[in-house]
Order: C-alpha cells, then structure tokens, then sequence
C-alpha cells in the first residue's frame, strides 16, 4: 500500500482509476462517459496540485522519490523510479493541467465510441505523466513508447479523411527514434550497471567518443519528437487529421517530450557530446524556426498553419536549450510550457470553429470578429501570445531564450539567435495572416454557407468559454510575473547548467 | 545608483496607476460595457485616461517639490534568471513625466473628442457594438503608452513599445471589414498588419540592441546601462544604438520603415491624431533621448540618425505635397516632423527634439481632429444629400440612383472633393487654421519655438547639411499645408457633399479648442531665455540651453511665408474646379508624378521584399516541404522502398521467380550450376529446396573459404 | 548396460505422454464421432498430468542413458513451455476442428505424439536422439497439417511441408556423419571434449553447419524458410498456431543444446554464421510481411522474423561472459513469442470461416466497433509482436537486444530495432483495419477460445509488469545447462 | 583396403546427386527416392567412418552402425507417412507434379 500512495505513483496512475470507471459504464451513456473522464483528469490535476505543494523548489535534487527495485534478477538493475524535480515539475502540471482541458473539448465534438475515446485519452496523460516522472531510463522508455499508442488510436479514429495515413506515419516516424533511444539506453544500462538516470549522471563516465553516439541515438528519438527540421514530416500531418483534443495534447504535451528528453537526458548524460553538438542542433533550430515560419505563412488551412508554426516555435525551444546558460535554458523550459497553452490554445480554437463550419480552408473564413466578438478577442490574445507579444506569456520565453543564445558560449555565435530572431518577424506575419483571413476583412462566404443549414455561427458557449480561460490566466499571469514558474526551475537549471562543460 | 534608494515623500507611490487606471477603464468597459449606453461607455474610457493624467501631474509636482531627483518606483518582480534581473519598475524623472504629461493629457482630451466621433461613425458604419470595442483599443493603449515612457529599463519599455504597437495594429483596422470608403475590403486589416509586420521589423533592431546590451552591459536598467557604458568599447555602442535606430525608424516612421504610417490613416480620426500624430510614433524620439548617454558617447552614430532625421523630414514632404487625401497629407506631415524631431536628438539636441515633440502633439493633433471633423462634416452633408435625393424621386427611379451610387463611391476625404468649407464649417476653419500656422511655424505660434531651436541647434553642432534640409523641409510644409487650406476651406465646393456640409457637434469642438489653444502658448514652454523645459529636462539629461538666433529664426519665417504665398499663387488665386487636375502636374511633370505616388516605395518594397517573401515561402511550403519533402521523399521514396523491397525483391521475385532469378544472381561464378537449374523448369517446391541449398552452399562456403 | 530406475526417471514425462497417447489412440476408438471432444479434454489431461509431473521435477538434474538424455533446469523450462503450448493448441483447436468439419480423434493423439518429440528434443545429449526427436516431432506435424483433407491447400501444405522436412533432415543426418567422423561419436560430451584438445577441423566444422541448417528449417530461418508461409497457410489454422510456436520451441531448444554443448570450440566460425543468418531472417521476414494480405500468411512472415530475432540471442554463445545472459533472454523471448502468438492465432481462429474465408486483412475491418474485446486482445499482441508497451513483447526484446549488446553485437542490434520498425508498418495494418475502417466481421463464440485469448492477452500484459518471476526462471535454467 | 577417402567420396557424390535430384525432378515419388538417396549417402558415411575409427583405435565402435539402424528405421517411418500424403494429393490433383502444388504463394 506504501507503494500506491507516493503522490507520484497516485499522480501517474490515477488516470487508470478512470479507466476502470469507465469500463463498467454502458458505452450509450455519454455523458457518465465524459463527466467520469473529466473528473478523473480534475482529480489528476487536484494531485499534481497537491505535488506542488510539497515540492520544495530549492532542492535541486530528485523530490518525491518513488523508487523501489523491479527487476533485478541475472544482472539487471531495473527499478521503478519516480521522481520530480525543477526541471520537470512545471511540464508534469502542464500535462495534468491541459488534460480536463482537452476532455472538455470534446464534449459535442466527439459523439461516436465516446467510451474508447476517453479511454485512450485517460491511458495517454498515464503514459505522459510517467514520461516526465520516469528516472530509470526502462521505465522511461515503457512510457514513453506507450504514449504513442493511444495517441496512435486518437488520430485514426477520430481523425479526419486522412487519419489514418496521419496516425500510421506518426506511429512509425516517431517509433524510428524511439528504437535507435533504445538500443542507447541499453548500451547505458550494461555500461553502467544500471538504468537509474541520477546514478548513470553521478557515474559521468561514458568516454567522449561513445557519448557522441549516445547522443545522437538520444537525439534521435527527441528530435524526431519536437519535431526539428528537417524531422518535421510527420508533424503536420498528425496535426491536421487529429481531432482537436488530439492536437492539442500533440501541441501541448507529446512534443514537449521530446525537448523534454534533452534537457533530462541528453545534456547531463552526455555532456560533452551535448556541448561537441550545441552548434548543429542551433544551426537545425534556426532553420526550423525560419522555415516553420515561413512554410506557415504559405498555408492555406489553418490547422496546417498552426502546425508550422509549432516547428517554429520549438525551434525556440531547441535554441534556447542548447544555449546552455540559465537564460536560455530556463527560457526554454518556460517556452515549453508557453507554447503548450498558446498552441494548446490555438487549436482548442480552432477546433471550437471547425465543429461549426467543417472546414479549415482559411481563404472561406473572414470577418468572424464581427460575428462572434468573444471568440473573436480570445483568439486575438492567443494568437498575440503565439506571436511573442510582450506582456504576455510568449514573449517571456522568446526574449530569454533569444537572450540566452545571443551571449551563448556553447553555441559560439550570435548570428543564429540574431536570425532566430527574424523569427520574431516571421511569426507576427502568419499569425497576423490567419487571424486576419478569418477574422477580420468582409464576411467569408463561409457565414451564409453555415446559415443555410441552422442557426448561423454562434459564438462560445458556457462550456468553451470555461474550456479556454483557464489558459488564458496563465497566458497572461505567465507574461506579467512569470517569477513563480521561474522560481519552480530556476535552482536546477542552474544545477544542470553548471554540470556542463561549456568551454 | 543615480537615484535615492527609499522611496522619496510625494505621490511617487502613484506610479502603477499610471497604468492601472486605464486598465480598469478597459476592463470596466469589457466586463459590463454591454450594458453600458454609449455616454456610460465613453466617460468611463476619458475617466479614466483622466485618472491616468492626473497621476502625471501628481507625480510631476511631487518630482518638481523633490528638486527633480529621477525615483524609481520598484513594483513587481519580473523575469530573474541568473545574471538577469528584470522588475517591473517604473521611473518617475523629468522626461518621462514629460512624456506622460502629453500622452495622457492628449490622450483624455481625444477619449472626450471620441465620444462625439464615435457616434457619428459609428452611425455611418452601423455597428454600435464597435463603440465599446474602440474605447476599450483607446485604454488599452495609454495603458500600454504609459509602460512604455515609465519604464526604468529597456525592456519595460519594450513591452509598452509592442504594446503600443499592437493597439496600433487594432484600431488601424478598427473597421476591419471595409475599406475607408466603407467598402466590403481588406484594406483596413491590410493596412493594421502592415503597421504591425513593419513595427516588428523595428522591434527585431530593438530587440538585437537589448542582446547586446545586455551580454555588455548586464543589465537592461537605464542607469546602469548608462554607467557601465562608459566603460565598453565604442565599437558594441555604436552597434547597439544603430540597431536601436532600426527600432526607432519603425516606431516613429523614418526612412526606410515609413512606409505603415500613411497606411494607417485608415483608422478611425481620433486614432490617428492619437497614436499615429501625437503619442505613439514619437516614441522613437523618446527612446534616443532615454538613450542620450548612449548616442552622445558615439558621434558616428549620431550623425546618422540625424542624417536619417534629416532626409526623412525632407522626403515625406515632398510625398504630402502631391496627396489629395486629407489624412494623408497629414500624415506625410507627421512623417516629416518626425524626421524634423529625430534629427534634433540626434543631433544630440534632445531637448529641442522634445520640445517639438510636445508642440507636435498638440498640433498635429489639433490638425487630425480638425481633419476628422472636416470629414464628418462631409460626411453629414452627403447623407444628407442621399436622403433628399431619395425622397425627390421616389420609387421610379430608385434602382437607377442605386447603380449610379455604386459606381461612384463618394470619398468624404479626398480634397478634390471639398472646398468653400470655410462658411459651412466655420469653426473647423479656425481650428484648422491655427493648426497649420503652427505646423508652418509662424511666429508666434507653437511651431515656431520648437522648429527654430532645432534648426538653430543644427547650426550650432556643426550639422550643416541637416540644416539645410530640414529648412526645405520646411519649406514644403508651409507649401503643402497652405495648398490644403486653399483646396479645403476656399473657393467654391466642388461636391454636392461639400456644399451641405455641416459643423461637427460641441464635444468635438471644445477639446480641439483646447488643443487650439495649447498650439497657440505651447511655445512658452522653452521660450528663449526661460528654458523652462530644458532646465526640467536637465535632471534627466545632460543637455545645454539651446540659443535662439535671430538670423535662423529670420530664415525660416521667410521661408514658410514664402511657401504660404507661393502655394496661394498656385491654389488660392485660382481655386480648382471639380474635375480639374492638380495645377502643379503640368510644370512639374514626372516629379509631381513621383509624389502623388509617394516615389513608388510601396511597389518597390513588394518587388523587393514582401513579393520574393511570399514567393519563397510559398515554394517553401508547396515544392519544397509538401511535394519534395513530405510526398516525395517520404511517401514515395521512403514508404514505396518499404513495400518496393517487400514486394518485388524479395517476395514475388524470389518465390515466383525463383529459379531463374538467383540464376541470374548467381552470373558466371556459377555458371554450370546455373545453366543446370536453368533447364529445369521453376518448380515451387524445388525454389524452395533450393533456396535451402543455396544456403547450405553459402554457408559451407563460407566456412570453407574462411 | 544397465539400466537403473534413475534413467527411467530422467525421462518419465516423456514416457508418461507417450504412453498415454498411445492409449488414447485405442480409447479415441470408442469414442462416438460427435463426441470427440471426450478426446480433446483426455488429451489436454494427460498434458496436464505430464505438465505437473514436470514442475515436480524441477531442481532436479540428472543424466540417463549412458548420456543420451538429460533432465535439468533447461530440459523443464523447455518442456513446461512445450506443455503449455500443447494446452493452447489444444484449446484453440477444440471449437475449431468441430466447426472445419475435421475432428478427428487422430488430430489430438498426433498433437501428443509430436509433443513428445519435442520434449524428447528438449532432453537429448546426443545426436542420435535429436535425430529420432526431430522426425518423431515432425511427422505428426506433417500429418496434422495435411489434416484438412480433401482440401488441397492443406494437402499441399503437408506435401510441401514433408518433401521439404525431409530434405533438410538429410542435411542434418549428413552433418551428424561429419560431426562422426571428426569426433568418433555421437554423443554431445564426447564432441565437445573431442574438440577442446585441439583445432576443430573443417570437417566438424562442415558437419555442425549442416545440423544447423537441418534446425534453421524448423525453427524457419532464411533462407531455409520458403515452406513456412505456404504451410502455415494451408495447414488447419489451429495445426498453424501450434506448429509455429511448438516446433519453433522445440527446433531452438535443439539448437541451443547441441551448440552449447558440443560445438563452443567452433564459436568462432559459426558466429559469423549465425549473425548473418539472424539479420537475413529479420530482414527478409519483416520486410516480406509487408506486402501479405492474408492473416495467415502475414503472422508466418512473423513468425520467420522472430525467428530472426531469437537466433540473434545464440550469435554470442561462444562468448562466456554474455552467453548465459544472452542465452536466457532467447528462452525468455521464446516464452513471450509463444503466448502473443498463440492469442494471435486465437483471434485468427474466431474469424475464420469455412472454405478459408475471413482470413484476408480487409476481413478484420469493423472489428473494433463490433467486438471491441476481441479487437482489443488482437491490439495487444499486435503491440507485443512490434515490442511496444504495455506488453511482454517490449520486455522480450529489451532483453534481447541488450544481450546482444552486451555481446558486442551493436550492428546486429541495429539492424534489430531497424526491421522492429519495419514490423509495426505491417503489425499496424491490422490495427487499423480493425479499429479505423468499417466493415462487418463476423466471429466464432466458443469457450475455450475465447478464455485462451482472453488468459494470453492478459498474460501478455501483465507478464510485462512482474518479468523478474519468468526471467529468474530462465536465467536458471541456463545456468543449469552448463 | 580402400581407402577411407573414397568413401566419403562416394558418399559426398551420393548425397549431391540425392539433392540435386530433389531441385530437378518433379515427380513427388523421385523427389522422394532422392531424399532417401541423400539419407543413404548418409549412412554410407557413418559405416565408413565408424570403421575407419575402428581400425584407427583398435577398439570396437558401434555408434556408427547403430544410427544407420535407426536412420533405415524412421526413414521407414518417413515413407509410410510420405506415400500416404502422395497418394491423398494423387486423389484430389490426379497428380503427384510438384509443380502443380502451388495454390498457395506470396
């Protein structure tokens, strides 16, 4: 029983309970469905709530430790090992955060197999949950391989006319990595006798020349999942034909995982392979950032847009973490979570339109603004904290990161922050772009097509509007004092930064 | 530390609300304005620009009784990581009470002229939802207008610098469905993005120097940047202040991010008075005088902001000599003051630069408002008019008069429409008038002051060559702003609409009277010998007295005189007849052209820049990413040589083909081997077997070979 | 000679079944035809007995025979995992005989006999018992495959399956001559001691490779795998599900022995041998597997690939430091593929009809919709088989791949995870049908079904969470082995 | 004495021709009558080289013998079962081509 109430046990797990509800519930009766997923996502956030609380930001070591041995027969040293610190807490509350988000939306947008849908949804915030929490690297990979199965099932049965390519592709690219991380961790686990990450960290004994393989075996798996340029393929794709709680827990959650997976991995396991790579993964990071932004503006519909962008946005991301001093890393980490709300956010939007219109081709849209003045405006502040408005939460880690790079020791020159930084142009382009196509200009032709068949464009209702102003606090909380989310990270971001060896 | 650590006696706990007052404003008006009435709306939008004002005084007197000590008034904190340590802090000093001054006393003073605008337009667009949304935009922005001149680093004014950026963007494309005409278009919001894409672009520059600043400096804070300057090589100063400079020419419309501002005309009148004339756009004057300590340790770089001053001024004026709209004419005006007033603090002269900067405001705001009121008075009379006609003819010919309104959509803005305004807008005239004598810089109206020191103050620098274009600069704006007078007010109308024009109503008029009457004493402000504004400034800044001399004074009366009666020569004289072409096009030829085109800056950014933009990302996106990248390489290269491999190799080529093809792998090595199985015919189970015995054979080979 | 009690119980679990297969021969005579059933249960009885009788004996490690069989750790891992197997054929092939129209009582007695072959395979130590265990464990199989007549797909299948058995028997019985004449006997101790005072030769070198070969057929390696897809196809689908997990059991478990054994001197040489014939298997089987569209085929492309992937646990036998690591991660990975494979032919099993319909691809659409339990067990071993999570398959293949690893086999790993990947596109094509396209399926109820899917797909997850209990065992047993 | 060489020899060409026999030939009984080629080739070997050692050490060995013994003995078995499945194919193809056994491909 010990085992079952370490607050971080009962936070990864808890979901199941859900799931357990659920199965006992007639799969007719949809609103039990979803009132019984909701709560159990509520009652996961009330947790990471009260994980918060006990977690104490100064301590730069692991807190909350769950950590009891698994499998340890014939050599192997395989150990359930939970464990939060600054550098993960903020993600894992994200995830917990956005969840009953997501389930939210939902509520009349899916109406077909209610049941498998919150089924798959609740075992994905497990697997995402254990992903963060994870400290043994098998344990690691069991989440974070499980993650793409329901996530696989979310997009190819909820998904749109091509979901299926969409989640095949998405499974497959990101299993790619996935394997060559595998075949890394093992390589770890023989070489150092064990897969705890805190210890292979204390052991730092890889030699330099494998660590750079290493490295990139881990790189793989991540960057694949972020996704960098050029590994971005799949990203559009999976965005577009997910349904909108899928895309916004892809945006949100799946792939901070991957960025994630560098700061906990890649940079204090290898940490001279990391400083050996900071300027190639900033040289990949700049072109995503210019690329995404530009492929972005050339879009014509609007999920597929925000898609880009998101390749553009974690570009940032990837920057900021490579810069490897406390303002970008810190940055980095806080740009994670800022984008889950904004792009959470965006598609939460965008979903909230299309269950009305069914289209995404932003040319048929146009002056919604006028129409529905709150759907209006709320889409405005998202996009403008997209967009890196100072003010709100997008700037705070834009600036930091771009400021981190700028005087970056690792990656050695300022040309790329100061291209990234064309980004900033870039990004005010096509978000100003979409929102202008859809919502302001003459009336889209969209609005008559839409009264044809009922009542005409609504704007939000009750339940989108409790759906979207949670993110919107924190867009504006984290934009004007964003200390308390640094104060979460700052002590081990400094821990991690000082472990490197940036010369 | 420059400034006293406690927090000094006074009002300077006030601060924050500076800010906050406007923000509850807003508020107010989103959470309950939909059940406000219009009146309800707009009085609590000036109430609480009002509040905002009066803070600013308090927080002036409470500085001036304190001796004029910069105070810093620390609020929140901000971003703190590492090295970094931003707060919210505000800084109460001599400029930037200044600043707040303007901002919200002109501010207020167009909340009150809105409310009587409003109405009216929104009357004609009808849409009274708009109503709130524009007072909520107007709140919005002095709240982030007053971020951005009280901040005590660069980053907060940063935020208020894209803030008000971003109110901007919203109330140039305030009526984002149409075009100014009220045409279903997308010029409006066209014109909002290109406002804020070419802010951006200045903000990139802003945002390089902050960077540099930083890893040079440390810290964002102006004292400290200010004391560790002094320190840095020269070569990181000039980088830092020329890439503030991009920032500049996008915020405050300089060569070569100009282009956004005649573009945003398109906004409701009071905005462009507002932002685009009095408050916002000088905040690139404002951040090179936050910056003098910066800009004076750097002659090089002085010289070319000044130079960009210089050659800005002159060249917008040029453009809004050969403009027909009324708000361009204006805002080719303020393109050109600006230039006037970046140019002064570059020189170094900053609080000349200042001093226009305030005069400006009151001016060119006066002028804008004015402006909108001609418009409406228009606007009136040709509603008016359609109303009369409507009756007249009744239902017979009704379709007719429909075709023929759309055909010609009446511009209640274009000049060649007006004339003769003079007696159905009498009071607009007056107001009008005494706007453009101060922009002419008559004595002893306000311009006058504050154009002359600048111009003496080029002398005294050195800066022979500004001097000289910024006196034809001046030149032409006596010229064109005479030539509006005559082609507005004089002469005969030249448009039904214009003939049944109408005076605007009283909330309206009175606070363009006020701001009448400041462009009239606006001058005392730093008359010569007093220097009251440059003594205040002082505290803030290391600045000397600027000089009045007669002879400059002397020159540049003559010279606007002289492009007062010239223009007189040209328009009034003679005045223009419907229909008739601008009298200049003749003897000016393609330089007339040039300038009604604004010398095709437009088109040659979008074949420069914006077109090859487009383009690339569109091949980006189609060739490159979709057609190449995604279907090319991943679904037909990567995918196809999956099932290519399954399929064709392996499968049906080895199990169907069996026999024939490993013979044919096997070549010549093998040749009797082959040439055996062969004969045979292909035999499934024989394939079989002998895809067995192959690999015995390699196998044993192998090992044999070894 | 003489024979003691002791030798008797060396092997009295395989005497125990053969004997009561032969009973059941003569018993299944007075069975009515519609009650065969009675067969089926008397069958699964004696497994049962024979399974118990070999959990007693574990611990227990003895030599009979004059060396010609063995009992140990590994001989009762083998056998329990024979034994179980044998249960599920039995229980998937309960409804299924009845419903094809071929239940016979021979079917469970040949099942029995070929059990014990295996068994017998399981315990030899010497190379004229694995001869006799080998033909004993592969007749029956031909015969059972062959079981549908007068269909002529299953005739083919046992055709081909025989022509082709027997050649490769001929290899092996070759290969052992050779290994005779090197050494001067048959028996694995005798090889092994032979070998270890001087060079190997070429001739047993020759001798082991064509032993391997006769193994690489039934455990259906490439390129000795092209019987593989056309019999599991035509076989009786319940002969299939056994078949590719018993004779795959068994043909390793032979395998392992006798190279373990008798040829570690020769290491160096069929390491070589080994690696490539393990990439060739996981390449070929996946990537061929792509382009099935028949259920029965795409799982013998599989079965080939994990073949692939089990033979790369035997590429480091001859290192001593990893062998027992590398060597228990094989019969681990062997536990795993049993179970997800026999709940893969279960799912099989419930959608076939007569005259082979229900077997193609496409056949599985709306299988989600209509029995999501059934679509939710087929995911799990589709999971399994890629090695994803939440499933034993993940836990199979971490072993695996870090033995091999740890070996120094890094390419082989890659080009391990590599044909993984490849695998889920195919693997992945069944889910999607299932749960993304619609369609009508219709499935088979039956009891014993139903539970085997349910108790392999639950063992397949669950197993995946507590490995340690099941690893420990295997890790045992191998150590026991030398 | 022959040597033990030519033996082998004959056995090695046997046990080629059984195999190729088996690659060649279509008829399922020839395949089969190769196969048991391949495993006579076999026994031949065992016998020879079981009297080699013999004479080689002096000392009696019968493994080799012993498992031609049961090498005949389940060959015996082999062809009982063999026949069978031919005769069955033969019933339903009216032919025993190898050739012809091919439904089932891919």
């Amino acid at each position: 029983m010990e085992f079952l109430l370490q607050p971080l046990t009962l936070l990864t797990f808890f979901p199941l309970v859900g799931v357990l509800v659920l199965l006992f519930i007639p799969s007719d009766n949809k609103n039990a469905l979803r009132w019984t997923a909701l709560g159990a996502s509520l009652v996961t956030f009330g947790i990471s709530l009260w994980v918060l609380a006990q977690f104490n930001a100064s301590n730069v070591d692991l807190q909350l430790v769950a950590r009891y041995d698994w499998i340890t027969v014939a050599g192997w040293n395989i150990q359930y090992f939970l464990g939060l610190d600054g550098l993960s807490i903020l993600l894992v509350l994200l995830t917990a955060f956005l969840a009953p988000i997501s389930i939210l939306s939902t509520w009349t947008a899916v109406e077909e197999r209610v049941k498998d849908f919150m089924l798959f949804f609740l075992l994905l915030e497990v697997g995402m949950m254990g992903v963060f929490l994870a400290q043994d690297l098998f344990l690691f990979y069991i989440f974070w391989e499980f993650t793409l199965v329901p996530m696989y099932f979310l997009i190819g049965i909820w998904g749109g006319p091509r979901r299926i390519y969409a989640a095949v592709k998405f499974f497959l690219y990101t299993m790619a990595g996935s394997i060559l991380m595998l075949l890394a961790i093992l390589w770890l686990g023989i070489y150092g006798q064990t897969f705890s990450v805190p210890d292979l960290i204390a052991q730092a004994n890889v030699p330099a020349n494998i660590q750079w393989w290493l490295f990139l075996a881990f790189a793989a798996a991540f960057a694949i999942k972020v996704p960098m340029w050029p590994l971005h393929s799949w990203l559009p794709d999976a965005h577009v034909e997910a349904p909108t709680a899928g895309s916004v827990i892809l945006a949100g959650v799946l792939l901070k995982m991957g960025t994630y997976g560098f700061v906990r991995f890649n940079l204090p396991l290898f940490p001279e392979a990391s400083v050996r790579a900071a300027p190639w993964i900033a040289l990949l990071a700049t072109i995503g950032i210019l690329y995404g932004a530009m492929v972005s503006y050339a879009q014509k519909d609007v999920k597929k847009l925000v898609a880009y962008s998101s390749v553009s946005h974690l570009g940032f991301v990837m920057l900021g973490l490579f810069a490897m001093n406390e303002q970008g890393v810190a940055g980095a980490i806080l740009q994670m979570i800022n984008h889950g709300l904004s792009t959470g956010a965006l598609f939460l939007l965008v979903g909230m339109i299309y269950e009305q219109t069914h289209t995404r081709e932003m040319k048929v849209y146009g002056g919604l603004w006028k129409i529905t003045p709150v759907f209006g405006s709320i889409m405005l502040i998202v996009s403008l904290s997209s967009m890196g408005l100072p003010g709100l939460n997008g700037f705070v880690g834009e600036f930091t990161i771009l400021l981190g790079a700028f005087g970056s020791k690792s990656i050695g020159t300022n040309v790329y922050a100061i291209l990234s930084a064309l980004g900033v142009i870039m990004a005010a382009v096509y978000i100003l772009y979409m929102f202008q196509k859809m919502f302001l200009g003459p009336q889209g032709e969209i609005v008559d097509e839409v009264k044809k068949h009922g009542h005409g464009i609504r704007d939000l209702n009750l339940r989108e509007l409790v759906t979207i102003v949670p993110i919107l606090i924190f867009i504006f909380w984290i934009g004007l004092y964003p200390k308390p989310f640094f104060d979460l990270m700052a002590p081990a971001v400094a821990h991690l930064v000082g472990m490197l060896p940036i010369p | 530390m420059l400034f006293s650590e406690a927090t000094p006696s006074g009002f300077f706990f006030l601060a924050p609300w500076l800010v906050f007052a406007p923000v509850i404003g807003l508020l107010i008006n989103i959470i309950f304005g939909g059940r406000f009435s219009e009146k309800v709306i707009g009085t609590v939008a000036s109430l609480a620009s009002g509040a905002s004002f009066i803070v600013s005084v308090l927080l002036a007197w409470s500085l001036a009784a304190g001796g004029g000590h910069a105070v810093s008034v620390p609020f929140a904190e901000w971003m703190h990581i590492g090295s970094l340590e931003l707060d919210w802090t505000f800084r109460v000093d001599s400029l930037s009470t200044t600043m707040m001054l303007v901002v919200s006393g002109v501010g207020t003073l167009i909340h009150i002229y809105a409310i009587g605008y409003m109405h009216e337009d929104v009357r004609f667009k009808n849409d009274l939802g708009r109503f709130r949304r524009f007072f909520v935009f107007l709140n919005l922005f002095i709240a982030a207008m007053m971020i951005l001149v009280s901040g005590d680093s660069y980053l907060m004014l940063f935020v208020g610098w894209e803030g008000v950026g971003l109110c901007s963007f919203l109330l140039i494309g305030f009526w984002y469905e149409m075009d100014t005409l009220g045409r279903p278009s997308w010029a409006n919001s066209n014109a909002g993005n290109k406002a804020f894409i070419t802010n951006r672009v200045g903000d990139f520059g802003f945002l390089i120097a902050g960077f540099i600043m930083f890893w040079a400096f440390g810290s964002f804070q102006f004292d400290e940047v200010f004391e560790a300057a002094r320190t840095v090589a020269p070569g990181i100063i000039v980088a830092i202040t020329l890439f503030m400079l991009i920032g500049v020419a996008g915020k405050s419309a300089q060569i070569p991010l100009y282009v956004w501002l005649p573009d945003a005309m398109a906004g409701p009148t009071p905005v462009s008075a507002l932002i685009h004339a009095a408050t916002m756009v000088t905040a690139g004057v404002y951040l090179v005088t936050r910056s003098a300590e910066l800009y004076m340790l750097v002659p090089q770089a002085q010289y070319i902001v000044a130079m960009t001053g210089a050659v800005t001024a002159l060249f917008a004026a040029t453009i809004a000599v050969g403009q027909y709209d009324i708000k361009k004419v204006l805002a080719y005006s303020t393109i050109s003051q600006l230039g006037f007033m970046v140019a002064a603090v570059g020189m170094g002269a900053f609080v000349a630069g200042m001093f226009h900067l305030v005069t400006h405001a009151f001016f060119k705001a006066l002028l804008f408002l004015s402006a909108g009121s001609v418009i409406l008075g228009l606007e009136r009379g040709h509603h008016h008019l359609a109303h009369a006609q409507h009756d007249d003819h009744g239902k017979g010919r009704k379709g007719k008069k429909d075709s023929h309104h759309e055909d010609e959509v009446f511009d209640p803005g274009d000049m060649r429409n007006m004339g003769g305004l003079r007696k159905t807008m009498p009071v607009t005239f007056w107001l009008y008038m005494i706007g453009t004598l101060a922009l002419a810089g008559i004595f002893p109206f306000a311009g006058f002051w504050s154009k002359d020191e600048i111009l003496a103050d080029a002398l005294k620098e050195g800066f022979t060559g500004v001097y000289w274009l910024l006196s034809i600069a001046a030149f032409f704006t006596a010229f064109y702003m005479g030539r509006q007078i005559w082609m507005v007010f004089f002469g005969e109308a030249r448009h039904e609409a214009a003939a049944h024009a109408e005076e605007s109503p009283r909330v309206m008029t009175v606070p363009l009277m006020v701001l009448a009457f400041l462009s009239v004493v606006g001058g005392a402000l730093n008359l010569p010998g007093m220097h009251t504004l440059t003594l205040w400034l002082e505290h803030t800044i290391e600045v000397h007295a600027g000089e009045f001399v007669m002879s400059v004074a002397v020159i540049s009366t003559l010279l606007a005189l002289a492009a007062i009666l010239l223009s007189w020569f040209i328009y009034g004289r003679d005045p223009l007849k419907a229909g008739q072409p601008d009298p200049l096009k003749k003897p000016l030829g393609f330089l007339f052209t040039g300038m009604e085109n604004k010398w095709f800056v437009d088109e040659g950014y979008f074949a420069i820049v914006i077109g090859p933009f487009k383009r690339i990302s569109q091949f980006l996106a189609d060739v490159i990413d979709w057609r190449f990248w995604h279907d090319f390489v991943h679904d037909t290269v990567i995918a196809g040589a999956y099932n290519w491999f399954s399929n064709i190799a392996l499968n049906r080529y080895a199990d169907q083909q069996g026999i024939d093809a490993f013979a044919n792998w096997l070549g010549s090595a093998t040749k009797s081997l082959s040439a055996t199985m062969r004969r045979v015919q292909n035999g499934f189970v024989r394939s079989y077997a002998l895809s067995v015995l192959l690999g015995v054979v390699l196998i044993v080979g192998y090992l044999i070979l070894k | 000679m003489n024979l003691t009690p002791q030798d008797y119980q060396v092997l009295t679990p395989y005497i125990l079944l053969t004997v009561w297969a032969c009973i059941l021969l003569l018993v299944d005579l007075f069975i009515p035809k519609d009650r065969k059933g009675l067969t089926a249960m008397l069958a699964a009885l004696g497994l049962a007995l024979t399974l118990g009788f070999i959990l007693s004996q574990i611990g227990i490690e003895r030599v009979g025979f004059s060396g010609m069989v063995v009992l140990d750790g590994f001989s009762t891992f083998v056998n329990a995992l024979l034994l179980v197997s044998g249960l599920l054929g039995i229980a998937l092939a309960y409804g299924y005989v009845k419903r094809m129209g071929i239940e016979r009582g021979e079917y469970y007695t040949l099942l029995l006999f070929s059990i014990t072959g295996m068994m017998l395979m399981a315990q030899a130590a010497d190379l004229i018992v694995i001869f006799i265990a080998l033909e004993l464990l592969s007749i029956p199989l031909y015969i059972l495959a062959a079981f549908a007549r007068p269909k002529v797909e299953s005739e083919e299948a046992g055709m081909k399956y025989f022509l082709l058995g027997a050649f490769a028997t001929g290899f092996v019985v070759y290969g052992t001559a050779l290994v005779f004449g090197a050494t001067g006997s048959t028996e694995l101790s005798a090889i092994v001691a032979y070998a270890s005072d001087g060079t190997p030769g070429l001739l047993l070198t020759i001798g082991a490779a064509l032993i391997l070969v006769g193994f690489g057929f039934k455990v259906a390696a490439v390129p000795f795998h092209m019987w593989t897809p056309d019999v599991y196809q035509g076989a009786p689908t319940a002969v299939t599900a056994f078949m590719s997990s018993g004779a795959k059991i068994a043909g390793f478990a032979a395998l392992l022995r006798v190279f373990a054994t008798a040829f570690p001197y020769i290491a160096a040489d069929m390491t070589d041998v080994l690696w490539a014939l393990a990439a060739l298997t996981m390449i070929v089987g996946n990537f061929v597997a792509i382009s099935q569209t028949d259920i029965k085929r795409m799982l013998a492309y599989s079965s080939i690939a994990h073949a692939g992937y089990i033979l790369m646990a035997f590429v480091p036998y001859g290192n001593p430091d990893v062998r027992d690591v590398s060597i228990a991660a094989g019969l681990f990975y062997l536990v795993s593929y049993a179970v997800t494979n026999f709940g893969a032919w279960g799912v099989v099993i419930a959608l076939e009809k007569n005259e082979g319909r229900g077997l193609a691809i496409a056949d599985y659409a709306g299988l989600g919709k209509k029995y999501p339990a059934l679509a939710a067990a087929m995911t799990v071993f589709m999971l399994s088989l890629i090695g994803l999570p939440p499933t034993i398959g993940l836990v199979g293949k971490f072993y695996l791949f870090r033995a091999v690893i740890a070996g120094g086999f890094t390419w082989l790993a890659i080009i391990g995870v590599l044909t993984s990947l490849v695998s889920a596109y195919y693997y992945l094509r069944v889910v999607v049908t299932m749960y993304m396209n619609d369609g009508e399926p219709e499935t088979e109820r039956e009891t014993w079904l139903g539970l085997t899917t349910g108790a392999t797909a639950l063992v397949t997850v669950l197993l995946s969470f507590t490995p340690q209990v099941l690893f420990a065992w295997a890790s045992e047993a191998v150590l026991k082995l030398f | 004495m022959i040597p033990i060489n030519y033996y082998i020899i004959l056995s090695a060409v046997l046990f080629t021709i059984g195999t190729l026999g088996v690659l060649t030939r279509r008829n399922a009984l020839i395949i089969f009558m190769s196969v048991e080629l391949m495993l006579n080739a076999a026994n031949l070997a065992f016998v020879a080289f079981a009297r080699a050692r013999e004479i080689a050490t002096g000392q009696p060995l019968f493994d080799g013998q012993i498992f031609v013994f049961f090498v005949i003995a389940v060959a015996a078995a082999e062809v009982a079962v063999g026949l069978a499945l031919i005769v069955e194919i033969f019933k339903s193809k009216r032919s025993i081509d190898v050739d012809q056994m091919s439904s089932m491909k891919g």
